[in-house]
């Protein structure tokens, strides 16, 4: 902990302390180190409440919201990729820090900002009641360690008939394994949506054909405009902007457009150049992510 | 009222003689004519309760054990633990205090989806099956410890759990759901609602 | 002159828990330091003169057994653990699922023909038994399970078996993956939906 570390005081609601952006994105990165580590976005607040080195009941929850943001900004700026709860979590608790920091003024709504850090407490709390309740668990005397059964039992015939050594486990474990077969029996391959290649072309070349060439009033298109629009199918989106690329890096290896990109993830620009263009130089492209 | 010396003879030699834990039902079965089982096993079990090694219950069914007091002594062989993975630790802790308690229950409290290969190698450890089902929307199945689980552990009864009494008196044992990690559209806080409708949401997760 | 107690208690626990009747060296090594093994053991073998279980020595190994004259009520064999075959716990498992079911059902859901013999097991085992009649062409025979059966597996009731979808959810039922292996993440088309999830084809699967 630096000198400069706000250090406000344990209370549920109180003023955002000034950020000090080095210390958190510290605490963010030795999160980040550990983050498959993580079962789920309560997890990483439960470790980011411990760090407040007080009783669970009097947690800051502003704190933890500005801790929990840097994680996640921390995680974004290194690219690291984090699952769609994480950023769930992320956006729940700005809405709640909004709600905290704002002045109450309608008091209809409901529940009211107290209630909701209230109940984030109350998951946090429980979840570590849990975690110490499994350790303690296993700090238990255990039936083959610590505790013993008889070791030499000679071992009784307790009825004429055989005892099965079938377990409700057994049985699950056997009508799943017939589900799988009947299901394997009617696999059907899943049929992926996709964009061809030659499709995307195609549909490249016309849409170029439409537009101005180099030297007239030519005009630099963005790679995206090249897909088509209003596609639900997320996969079938993908590949159109995949396919469309390619499609895109194939015309200008065939000097029909260039291409520009004015940095790292940036957006992609085409245009087409005159049929014989002398200029048309098909190593025009940068750099693309 | 003294209980049949032999009687009890008779019970402590099956119980020492039986592999597996022995239910009052099989002690019957096997017991003299007449014989007054639930009274010999008191007695059978005040015999035992300064020695060595204990009587003890579990769910209804009996089986002497070494006295847990002397677990530190008694390292000898030592078996290797099985290693529980921490969502399986998690999830049986949250199990045993819980109970019944359903899938959504668990992920809720956890806060996170389980992970499948979580609860099976419980149940296949034969430490939790599943219970009633719950008679709200969707008739999601409950989980429940086994009797295999108190004996795993050196519980008599589930009373036993260690520090039960503070999480009840803390309030922690309470199962609904405080926010919902994952909102849904327009209604950002769904857990402080009347106890009535808090098992709303399980079915909806308990149908994914 | 008193033995103490404690090493006493300790004494009879190892005893209890060997596999293998220890010989005095061995105690010794596994006795607290100083521990006089030699009047523990005679101590033990005293209290214990009288009981159902004997403190015996053989060949200068001791352990625990049950005491000979009892051995008449005890009738020690070795009662015989068997196994289930795959095919008796399959159908086994159908008839609990589908019940009342056909044996023709049973084959078709297994895609196997079943022998004679592993229905039996199951008659046999007091786990299953005949239902009525299917009021179809050729009137075939209905198979259902019985209360003992819900007695062996501590289910309350048939409505407790987990449903496709929640062994699915506890891992029971493996899926291969699906679609999986093609990321999903990323926001290149922010405002599209991500296609939820990898099992959404679970519900076209019949309901039980």
């Amino acid at each position: 902990m630096t000198s400069n570390d706000a250090a406000p005081k344990p209370s549920v609601f109180q003023e955002d302390a000034p950020r000090v952006p080095s210390q958190e994105v510290r605490e963010a990165d030795a999160l980040l180190l550990n983050i498959d580590g993580f079962e789920g976005p309560i997890d990483v607040l439960l470790e980011l409440a411990r760090h407040q080195k007080v009783d669970l009941v009097h947690v800051s929850i502003l704190q933890l919201v500005r801790q929990y943001m840097a994680f996640i900004e921390r995680a974004q700026a290194l690219d690291l990729e984090l699952a769609a709860e994480y950023l769930v979590m992320a956006a729940w608790l700005a809405y709640l820090k909004s709600r905290l920091l704002l002045p109450r003024e309608d008091e209809s709504v409901d529940p009211s900002a107290e209630e909701m850090a209230e109940a984030l407490q109350f998951q946090l709390r429980r979840l570590e009641a849990m975690q110490q309740m499994a350790d303690r668990l296993m700090e238990q005397p255990q039936l083959g360690s610590g505790v013993f059964a008889r070791g030499a039992p000679e071992g009784l015939n307790l009825s004429k008939r055989t005892r099965w050594n079938v377990q409700i486990y057994d049985i699950l474990k056997a009508y799943g394994d017939i589900r799988k077969r009947a299901e394997e029996v009617n696999y059907d391959l899943p049929v992926f949506h996709l964009m061809s290649m030659d499709n995307a072309m195609a549909r490249m070349s016309k849409m170029l054909g439409a537009l101005p060439r180099k030297g007239l009033n030519s005009v630099w298109t963005t790679l995206t405009s090249f897909v088509p629009e209003g596609i639900k199918d997320r996969l079938y989106a993908r590949s159109a902007l995949a396919s469309s690329f390619t499609a895109g890096l194939e015309l200008a290896k065939q000097g029909k457009i260039e291409i520009k990109q004015d940095g790292l993830f940036r957006p992609v620009y085409m245009r087409a150049l005159a049929d014989n263009d002398p200029q048309a130089t098909p190593e025009k492209m940068e750099k693309v992510s | 009222m003294s209980v049949n010396a032999e009687h009890v003879r008779i019970l402590e030699a099956l119980l020492f003689a039986s592999e597996e834990p022995l239910s009052t039902q099989e002690l019957h079965e096997r017991m003299p004519e007449g014989a007054d089982v639930g009274s010999c096993l008191m007695a059978l079990k005040d015999d035992y309760k300064e020695r060595g090694v204990h009587l003890v219950e579990m769910d209804g069914r009996w089986a002497f054990r070494t006295a847990p007091d002397l677990a530190d002594v008694l390292s000898m062989e030592k078996e290797e633990k099985k290693k529980l993975s921490r969502a399986a630790l998690e999830t049986l802790a949250i199990i045993a205090y819980h109970q019944p308690v359903t899938r959504a229950e668990i992920e809720n409290i956890r806060g996170v989806a389980t992970n499948r290969g979580t609860l099976d190698v419980l149940i296949e450890a034969g430490w939790v099956k599943p219970g009633k089902r719950r008679e709200t929307l969707g008739r999601p199945l409950t989980w429940i410890t086994t009797a295999n689980f108190l004996d795993q552990f050196a519980l008599e009864s589930l009373m036993d759990l260690p520090g039960l009494d503070e999480l009840k008196a803390s309030g922690l044992l309470d199962r609904r759901p405080a926010i919902e990690a994952i909102p849904g559209e327009g209604d950002l806080f769904a857990g402080q609602l009347p106890s009535e409708d808090v098992e709303q949401d399980e079915t909806e997760l308990e149908e994914l």
